[in-house]
């Protein structure tokens, strides 16, 4: 537990960092023909990182309680890290493609993964601080790192606006909860906190901490730049995006909330009910009118969101693991749907209107098959995964008498339900538009294994339940 | 509960997921594939007729407990399981799943041109779901199963469907969806609130008045849709008209009964209060379905639309009968809802059958092919006074027990529910007369040709069942008279311990 | 303890914190000055961080402050480079221009 | 007394700075507005007893960082724009939003109450006797070294950042690139080619080409100044 | 094995010439379903002679049929003396039939189809009078239904005969919904559907009441109105009686069996049947005096001005039907069974008759464009006369003694109802014979009105006709002089047995023998002057009706008009229904509830979708700004202790 230079705790961060220097050097060396090279090995190096951080001690704190190593973090981590690796995966045929051949790419996928995991186990506000910007100074980079296309550049300099704004409110939040409990330790905060009426200063450093990292979520009305960020970067980027960064600041957000503020919970709680009523909604309604797939996502990946921060605001350990579940299954299935954008492409285009891909069950019935059934399970049809991230949701709202959430829930889940189904019925029940280059097995693979996972992970519920629910008791019991 | 060492129900449940790999791995030609999909949806689907017939047979008739029972452990630590079985108000609706399949893979033989492994296998899949839905013993399993169901019913209306499939298969789903989310909010409450998703023991869980009105409403936004009951009916004459021939054979014959199924294991045992408390406007939708629908058949000029709406009238005295709390209304709707399976799904064939031939569905279109089909002409007539609910076909039997049922009662309800029997001999009638009788006058319609043996085929089952439900129908109804009668007596003692508890 | 009160401090950081939000949003001219409004954003983090540290006989709070200017650095130099990439895309950084995506 | 009275005037200073950075019409004016404002929070730095912070906030800002702003600016090129009439349009709804923040914060600063607990959670006493810089040196590198490391991971980070995102490919320049040159072969380069006199020649073009790189060595075209 | 044998040949006949007739062939479908018809016929006598004679009442029990809870409904054969008569007469009169349509029907192109509806029909007859329990005997009247409805359209391509068919069907329902509501309303009081069962408990729950459309009623006069709804529609009494003219589409020998001899006269059936029933529902049987006698005089009334041969007589069925039920309305249900015995044989004669001229007449039906035919067919010509005699209820032929029997039940009756009916009967009786004779006039006498080309090819029918007319015409003349005694006479409670009975109090059957004398022959003098009538207006003096129509234009055209009934339907229900169809499916479905449900929804989100996109206006300050009103928000509701 002790020991202010306890840098085996920190190993996996570690080795994530030195090996991403070690990789920008060998790319700087070998330069044009690196970027496949530095991708495979970035590919290892995070399957090495996630069986360090798998392998890790815990629970288990360092570096003068500034960092923690407990389930939840190792959970957290690992979902992370699997999620960045399949990003990755998908962005070495979209890159090579799209002529986007820059070894920094992978590169940078490292350090935003880093900064990731960096910030779920941080223990102490300072630490989150630079674990976030650690991670989104990369984020900005990789959002425009097409930099000959004008709609990446402008997402880039959109998410760089907004996120800068976003992260100088948590700044501002972090500043007013370090100067009203005196500490920038979490368990510091906790007992000040805790400790008799509410300072209003903490209350207040509360909101803006938690604004700032709704950003990072995309939770509305935090989430203004999502669709355009998500339409505009590489979609592997995209894909990116809507995995690692969004469970990573959710988690953060779980750590901050349940841990230091976890005393506030009942200011927290409606703060969160009302993020999650709005997401859900925004989510369900904004989605309808879309063309482009990758905005369709995004605007799919805010009522996610919105879900998820059901479970959360429910609380206790029934709703910490449901958000687990969710952001699990969520990022499995939005990874997966992204490999299918990915496959979108004919005669070196790549496509995004959601009308390309009318008659794809005719032309790539196996791709059509499976977003088929990602797109089901997004909207939460069992008996598909998506059904069940809904249902720890629902129940974990309901257990904690949230009923106006449970009701939304369910009512935009029938409104979502119908822009997944537009895009099956586009797949199945029109024309083809004609058919899409062949699918690179990288990314068959990452299609599969969503397509699996959705399909199969109704045998076998139980190892991920577990796994996450020792991970939500080590957040509230450290 | 007598348990089987023996897989059965899993087995029937499951093995025609097994089919549709076996379709789904099939590498090929075109010709190829067709073929071994055809045949292999049909060989499967028959097997697993013929393992539901053990369950005919050894099926413990004198019993209301569950039988062939499973469980598994599936959640790990939630008391959620794997847990199946069958008891008398279940058993004869696996049947009928599993008998309406293979008719449906024999419909579609040569129907469907496109896609037809696909096909198959969406059937498959939805015989799996609506199997698991009927033997489900577990609420979530049940809710799991019971939604399933959109997804390959979707595809088949949407993918095969006609012109415009995209609306009837969005309205479809969103529909039933709607319904269903709700039900899945009260599947939770009841979780929590029993510490077990397990049915038998909801069965025996106590619940207070206000819980079981909130459940009710829940569970029954749910049902009435699928149902579907009025005002919440829109989305079958839409989806019946666009689905291909064997989705409306199903969707009649099988995913409707899920509401009725609903309501009888789910609202009446579990929330007896408020099923009596909420009878009357079950009444009152049942009452406006039946007159109300029958009126509107009258007036459709699309076949499909017209026999369409005639199951929503059937299914008003399905529900009207549940709710009379009665044996006769229990067991009518029951019955009712097992003939109206194999009725509207041959009146669906039926159509489709014409549809093939002319791909029209327009009344008008037709006239004096009985001149032609002189043994469609028989069938048609056959179903057609199933429909009407003439004495000696299935028809009949439940829907006179419902108004038996209903008369107990309420008299005026009664004669409501009776009026029906006007109004469905005159749609159906007037159907009959337009379509098969009259001058062959029309040119296009004088080279039709009678039905095929494959027709044949699919039509004889269904001509035999309609005929023995109408003949003996008690070789059905003892199997779920022991349920029904256990069902009514916990009702009543459930009603009596409430009472006696308000009274203190 | 320094001379002034904490709260003259607090006042002056949440005014400048105001005036840098203020300056994002009504600005409509070009997109280095929102980055400019973010500075005064940061600056007034800071300047909470130096008074709670002052007030609070805490090293903390300078530490922290130290990490924010350097973080703040390396924004500015991302930030910088955006606006570049955009400007030799667009030809302009004009604020309205900046909205090819929308919807 | 002096301490306060200074107080008040690098404060209204840093503000009107601060305002004028939002408003001034010419950005390289702003740029100067936003460097005098940094200034005077240097100042208002040194009065809450922060000198190296302070000192940090000149070098490192104003050395660098604001330079670069104008730096970029200048680069840039951007017109002076008159302030549109979007600005007019949303003023009032904006000052709302901002009266109300701006009124809220005020308010936690006026009745600001540190958590009764705040004075045992300190982390970092400020050690007594230390000069302010000692005191930030001897925690910086012990306590906060992994954050210490972090940072210099950001920083890193933000130089990826601008070489990737700035750094021009000119595929037109020609550059030298002796390996490449000396690696060459006769076989690549030379094609013997039989004549039969007086049918002219036809180049025949060689399979491929090994081209110099055209990459420059690492260096920081937009590079700031740092630690 | 004698029970099985009356009932289900004609099944069986009914299945193989439907099912195989193809192959069979006509002549091998007509074999095998007249063979199996005369089995049957002689198990029927032998079973009227077993039953009714010697007293052997028996139940054959067959099967289960539906069984839920208390209610169980069984397949089985009951034969007691009412059920032997109706037994008897009906395969004896069918197999008549059957033998007759080989004639009848030689030239059309669905023989076997034919053949197996009318045995399909006779067992579904059969089936309703042997029932032991309310829900068989709906078994079998639903099957009479069908077939009925299958015969009228037995012509398919006709539009007329389908619109006639469907009529039947559907006036016949409209009564069945009565009788369904009767039955369960039965059950429902004596937890019984079996008639002995019933009839056990009857008495046990007879003041018993119940409320239904917020009134109170006694049970078991419900019940019983209830089930004489249901004998309205298959009688065709006032109010459900437009099927029956209109059924008259059907091929004649259809009209013979169906629409004269039996299952109309199922309504009878059934009130004397549930004789136990109606004796303890004294305003019940009150109604159906009423309505009978009310059919007897309405239906003569529009018999005199028809000119449709076969409407004439299915009139006269309509009104005869009216004599039965207001005999058993005053309890004296022998004497309605009597009458629907003779009457069966008698109006059999008279269809096969008219049908026997229509075939001579090439298939013309109008009585105007007739006469003077009847020296080319003597026989015919014959058997008419002995049908109207019968009809009109001279003496010695059957018609007299069953119709002078009910007459005088009526007066008997001693009830106000029972004089109404008298009345009704009196004048009927007098209308009866007219119509009777104009009737015989212009089909067989005067000038010959049909073109000079059919007239060349009028002919006597085969003897495959005039056989069965002759033997009916036995009937016709014997049945009434021979039952009379057995049937209404001074013992006839043992004749019937327990198959009628009926409360001491009700004392009209009693009584009949020894009404006045004027009650006794004033119906036979009617008759005459009916007749006398007749001859004067269309033998005598034939511009007379013409001038009588002329004087009278409103009562003529709303007699030839039927009383206005089909046009009075058409705008209360049918039009109406159809146009609440149309009205409640465009403007219920889908301007209603699609458009504000489902497809309002799905605009509204639409709707809420575009507004919520406009937000996202792709202006950074835009985005930024909602962030910080999201900001201040939150900010806000914590400063206000909202959070």
């Amino acid at each position: 537990m002790e020991g202010i230079l306890n840098w085996h705790a920190a190993l996996p961060e570690l080795v994530l960092a030195l090996a991403a220097m070690a990789l920008l050097m060998l790319g700087v060396l070998l330069h044009r023909s690196a970027r496949e090279m530095v991708s495979l090995l970035a590919l290892a190096t995070l399957a090495l990182t996630a069986a360090l951080v798998l392998g890790s001690d815990r629970p288990l704190s360092a570096f003068g309680d500034l960092f923690l190593v407990d389930d939840f973090a190792v959970f957290v981590k690992t979902a992370v890290l699997g999620a960045a690796a399949l990003a990755l995966v998908l962005s070495l045929e979209w890159n090579r493609r799209e002529r986007l051949d820059r070894f920094e790419y992978p590169i940078l996928v490292l350090f935003a993964s880093l900064g990731m995991i960096m910030m779920v186990s941080a223990n102490d506000l300072m630490s989150l601080y630079l674990g976030l910007e650690l991670s989104s100074l990369a984020l900005y980079v990789l959002a425009a790192i097409q930099r000959d296309d004008l709609r990446a550049s402008e997402a880039g300099l959109k998410y760089f606006v907004l996120g800068a704004l976003a992260s100088a409110i948590t700044l501002y939040g972090m500043s007013l909860t370090y100067g009203f409990a005196g500490t920038t330790r979490y368990d510091g905060i906790a007992a000040a906190v805790a400790a008799g009426p509410m300072a209003t200063g903490l209350i207040v450093g509360l909101c803006f901490v938690t604004a700032g990292l709704a950003f990072k979520i995309s939770a509305v009305p935090f989430h203004m730049w999502t669709p355009d960020v998500y339409e505009g970067a590489p979609t592997p980027v995209t894909a990116f995006f809507s995995v690692a960064p969004k469970f990573a600041a959710i988690a953060v957000l779980m750590r901050v909330l349940a841990g230091p503020f976890g005393a506030a919970v009942a200011q927290w709680t409606q703060i969160l009910v009302l993020l999650a009523i709005a997401s859900m909604l925004v989510g369900a309604f904004a989605a309808l009118r879309q063309a482009n797939i990758k905005r369709l996502m995004a605007y799919s990946s805010i009522g996610h969101v919105g879900y998820a921060l059901i479970g959360f605001a429910a609380g206790g350990e029934e709703g910490l693991r449901a958000v687990l579940l969710y952001m699990t299954i969520y990022v499995v299935m939005n990874i997966s749907v992204f490999g299918c954008i990915v496959a979108m492409h004919r005669q070196g285009v790549a496509c995004e209107r959601i009308d390309d891909l009318a008659g794809l069950s005719d032309s790539a019935p196996g791709l059509a098959f499976a977003l088929a059934i990602l797109m089901f399970s997004m909207a939460g049809i069992p008996p598909l995964a998506g059904f069940f991230a809904k249902l720890w949701v629902f129940l974990a709202a309901i257990e904690a008498g949230l009923w106006p959430l449970a009701f939304v829930g369910v009512l935009a889940s029938v409104v979502s339900a119908f822009y997944y189904l537009r895009i099956v019925k586009l797949m199945y029940f029109d024309t083809p538009a004609g058919a899409f280059a062949p699918l690179h097995s990288g990314v068959a693979v990452v299609v599969a294994f969503g397509g699996v996972f959705s399909v199969g992970f109704v045998l076998l519920p139980s190892p991920l339940l577990m796994v996450a629910g020792s991970a939500a008791r080590s957040l509230l019991a450290p | 509960m007598s348990s089987v060492g023996f897989p059965l129900l899993s087995l029937i449940v499951f093995l025609p997921l097994v089919g549709a790999a076996i379709i789904a791995t099939v590498r090929g030609d075109e010709q190829t594939v067709s073929s071994n999909a055809r045949w292999t949806a049909l060989w499967t689907s028959l097997i697993v007729f013929f393992l539901s017939l053990v369950l005919w047979a050894r099926f413990d008739r004198s019993s209301a407990d569950f039988q062939f029972v499973e469980r598994a452990a599936w959640f790990g630590d939630l008391a959620i399981s794997y847990h199946v079985g069958v008891d008398g108000l279940s058993v004869l609706f696996v049947l009928l799943s599993t008998a309406l399949t293979p008719v449906c893979v024999v419909a579609s033989w040569e129907s469907v041109e496109s896609k037809l492994r696909e096909y198959m296998i969406a059937f498959l899949v939805l015989e799996t779901m609506m199997v698991g839905m009927f033997v489900a013993l577990d609420l979530v399993i049940f809710y799991i199963f019971f939604e399933g169901v959109l997804i390959p019913m979707f595809l088949i209306i949407g993918v095969w469907g006609g012109s415009r499939r995209t609306y009837a298969a969005f309205k479809f789903f969103l529909f039933t969806l709607a319904g269903s989310v709700l039900m899945l909010l009260a599947v939770i409450w009841l979780y929590l609130d029993a510490g077990t998703s397990d049915i038998p023991v909801l069965l025996d869980h106590p619940l207070s008045r206000t819980a079981q009105t909130w459940l009710f409403l829940a569970f029954f936004a749910s049902f009435a849709v699928k149902v579907p009951m009025w005002p919440l009916h829109t989305w079958l004459p839409d989806a019946h008209v666009e689905a291909p021939t064997a989705g409306s054979v199903i969707l009649a014959g099988v995913l409707l009964k899920m509401g009725g199924y609903g309501f009888l294991r789910f609202s009446l045992p579990m929330l007896p209060e408020a099923s009596v408390d909420f009878a009357p406007f079950v009444f009152a939708l049942s009452a406006i379905a039946v007159v109300y629908t029958s009126l509107v058949a009258l007036a459709q000029e699309d076949i499909k639309k017209l026999i369409a709406y005639s199951s929503v009238a059937h299914m008003g005295l399905v529900t009207l009968g549940l709710f009379t709390f009665t044996t006769q209304g229990i067991e009518g709707a029951l019955f009712q809802m097992l003939s109206h399976g194999v009725v509207s799904a041959a009146l669906f064939l039926c159509v489709g059958v014409i549809y093939d031939r002319m791909h029209t569905r327009e009344i008008a279109a037709y006239g004096g092919i009985a001149h032609r089909m002189p043994r469609y002409a028989v069938l048609f007539m056959l179903f057609s006074m199933g429909s009407v609910g003439l004495p000696g076909t299935s028809g009949f039997v439940g829907e006179f027990l419902a108004i038996v049922g209903a008369w107990q009662v309420n008299r005026m309800l009664a004669l409501v529910a009776a009026s029906g029997m006007v109004l469905g001999a005159a749609y159906m009638l007037w159907l009959y007369r337009r379509v098969l009788f009259g001058a062959l006058t029309k040119p296009e319609l004088k080279a039709l040709p009678d039905l095929s043996p494959r027709e044949l085929a699919a039509f004889s089952p269904l001509a035999i069942l309609t005929l023995w439900m109408g003949l003996y129908p008690s070789s059905f109804t003892q199997f779920f008279s022991a349920s029904v009668a256990s069902l009514l007596d916990r009702h009543q003692s459930m009603l009596g311990a409430s009472r006696q508890l308000a009274g203190l | 303890m320094p001379a002034v009160g904490l709260g003259h401090y607090l006042a002056v950081a949440a005014i400048l914190f105001t005036l840098g939000t203020v300056g994002i949003f009504l600005n409509r001219k070009n997109v280095i000055v929102i980055l400019m409004s973010v500075e005064l954003m940061l600056l007034a983090v800071n300047l909470n961080l130096i008074a709670f540290a002052a007030h609070l006989g805490d090293l903390t709070g300078q530490i922290f402050t130290m990490f924010v200017l350097t973080v703040a650095a390396a924004e500015a130099a991302i930030g910088l480079a955006i606006i570049v990439v955009y400007f030799r895309n667009r030809r302009s950084i004009e604020v309205d221009d900046v909205r090819m995506m929308r919807g | 007394m002096i301490v306060t009275l200074a107080f008040y005037a690098f404060a209204a200073v840093l503000i009107a700075a601060a305002a004028m950075v939002v408003l001034a019409r010419n950005p390289v004016h702003a740029v100067l507005f936003l460097i005098l404002a940094f200034f005077n929070a240097a100042a208002l730095f040194l009065l809450a007893g922060a000198e190296f912070l302070a000192m940090i906030l000149v070098i490192v800002y104003v050395g660098a960082v604001a330079v670069l702003f104008l730096f970029v600016v200048m680069m840039l090129d951007v017109n002076f724009t008159e302030l549109r009439e979007g600005f007019v349009r949303y003023l009032p709804i904006g000052a709302v939003v901002g009266i109300v923040l701006a009124a809220e914060l005020l308010f936690i600063a006026s009745v600001w109450s540190l958590s009764a607990e705040a004075p045992r959670l300190l982390a970092e006493p400020t050690p007594p006797g230390l000069d302010n810089t000692t005191a930030l040196g001897r925690v910086l590198y012990t306590d906060y070294f992994y954050l210490f490391q972090a940072s210099g991971v950001i920083l890193l980070i933000a130089m990826i950042g601008a070489i990737v995102l700035t750094l021009r490919d000119r595929p037109g320049v020609k550059r030298q690139d002796v390996g490449a040159q000396t690696a060459r072969r006769p076989q690549e380069t030379l094609a013997m080619v039989k004549m039969r006199p007086g049918s002219g020649m036809i180049v025949i073009p060689k399979p491929e080409t090994v081209r110099g790189t055209e990459r420059e060595p690492l260096s920081e075209p937009t590079g700031h100044g740092g630690h | 094995m004698v029970e099985v044998g009356a009932v289900f040949p004609p099944l069986a006949g009914a299945m193989i010439a439907g099912l195989f007739g193809r192959s069979l062939g006509d002549r091998g479908a007509q074999g095998v379903t007249i063979g199996l018809m005369v089995i049957a016929a002689m198990c029927g006598i032998i079973l009227f002679v077993d039953v009714a004679v010697h007293g052997n009442a028996r139940t054959v029990d067959l099967a289960t049929w539906i069984a839920s809870g208390s209610l169980e409904a069984r397949w089985s054969l009951r034969f007691d003396t009412l059920s032997a008569v109706m037994v008897g007469m009906v395969t004896v009169v069918s197999t008549l039939i059957h033998v007759y349509s080989v004639g009848y029907m030689s030239h059309d192109s669905s023989i076997p189809r034919f053949m197996a509806y009318l045995s399909l029909f006779t067992f579904a007859m059969l089936m309703l009078v042997t029932a032991d329990d309310l829900i068989q005997l709906f078994f079998g009247w639903e099957g009479v239904g069908l077939a009925s409805y299958l015969l009228i359209g037995f012509w398919f391509d006709r539009e007329s005969a389908n619109a006639a068919a469907m009529k039947a069907f559907i006036v016949n329902r409209v009564g069945d919904v009565g009788f369904a509501l009767g039955i369960a309303g039965v059950f429902a009081l004596t937890n019984s559907v079996a008639f002995d069962g019933i009839f056990i408990a009857l008495p046990g729950v007879a003041t018993r009441t119940i409320s239904a459309a917020g009134m109170e009623f006694r049970a078991v006069e419900l019940c019983a109105v209830l089930l004489f709804i249901g004998a309205m529609g298959k009688s065709a009494q006032i109010f459900l009686h437009t099927w029956l003219p209109d059924a008259m589409e059907g091929p004649t020998p259809v009209s013979a069996l169906i629409h004269a001899a039996t299952m109309v006269t199922a309504g009878v059936f059934l009130t004397a049947r549930m004789s136990p029933l109606f004796e303890l529902a004294p305003t019940a049987l009150a109604i159906v005096t009423v309505i009978g006698a009310a059919t007897a005089l309405f239906a003569a009334t529009v018999g005199c001005v028809q000119n449709d041969i076969k409407r004439v007589i299915a009139y006269s069925t309509c009104s005869q039907l009216g004599y039965m039920f207001f005999a058993a309305g005053v309890s004296a249900y022998p004497a309605a069974i009597f009458h629907l015995f003779t009457h069966a044989f008698f109006k059999a004669l008279l269809f096969l008759s008219a049908g026997s001229v229509i075939h001579a007449m090439d298939g013309e039906q109008d009585i105007r464009r007739m006469g003077a035919i009847w020296r080319k067919v003597p026989i015919t010509y014959a058997m008419m006369w002995i049908g109207s005699l019968a009809l009109a209820g001279v003496p010695i032929f059957a018609g007299y003694y069953s119709k002078d029997m009910v007459l005088e039940v009526a007066w008997a009756s001693g009830t106000g109802v029972g004089r109404f009916a008298f009345a009704c009967g009196l004048i009927a009786a007098f209308l009866t014979a007219f119509y009777s004779w104009r009737l015989l006039i212009l089909t067989f006498h005067g000038d010959a009105r049909a073109d000079a080309h059919t007239m060349s090819h009028v002919h006597e029918s085969p003897p495959v006709m005039t056989v069965p007319l002759a033997l009916l015409a036995i009937g016709a003349v014997f049945a009434g002089v021979v039952f009379h005694e057995p049937f209404v006479g001074h013992h006839y409670a043992e004749f019937w047995r327990e198959a009628i009975s009926i409360s001491p109090e009700h004392r009209a059957m009693a009584l009949a023998h020894d009404v006045p004398a004027e009650v006794k022959y004033a119906p036979l003098v009617l008759a005459i002057a009916g007749i006398a009538t007749a001859v004067l207006f269309y033998a005598l003096a034939p511009k007379l009706p013409v001038a009588l129509a002329e004087a009278f234009p409103g009562v003529y055209q709303f007699l030839l008009n039927k009383w206005y009934f089909d046009e009075l339907y058409h705008r209360l229900f049918v039009r109406p229904a159809c146009a609440l169809g149309t009205v409640l499916w465009k403007g219920g479905d889908l301007r209603t509830i699609d458009r504000y449900g489902p497809d309002g929804v799905a605009s509204l989100a639409r709707e809420i979708g575009r507004s919520v996109v406009r937000v996202q206006s792709g202006y950074v300050y835009h985005y930024a700004f909602t962030m910080l009103v999201g900001l201040v928000v939150l900010v806000t509701l914590a400063a206000t202790g909202r959070l």
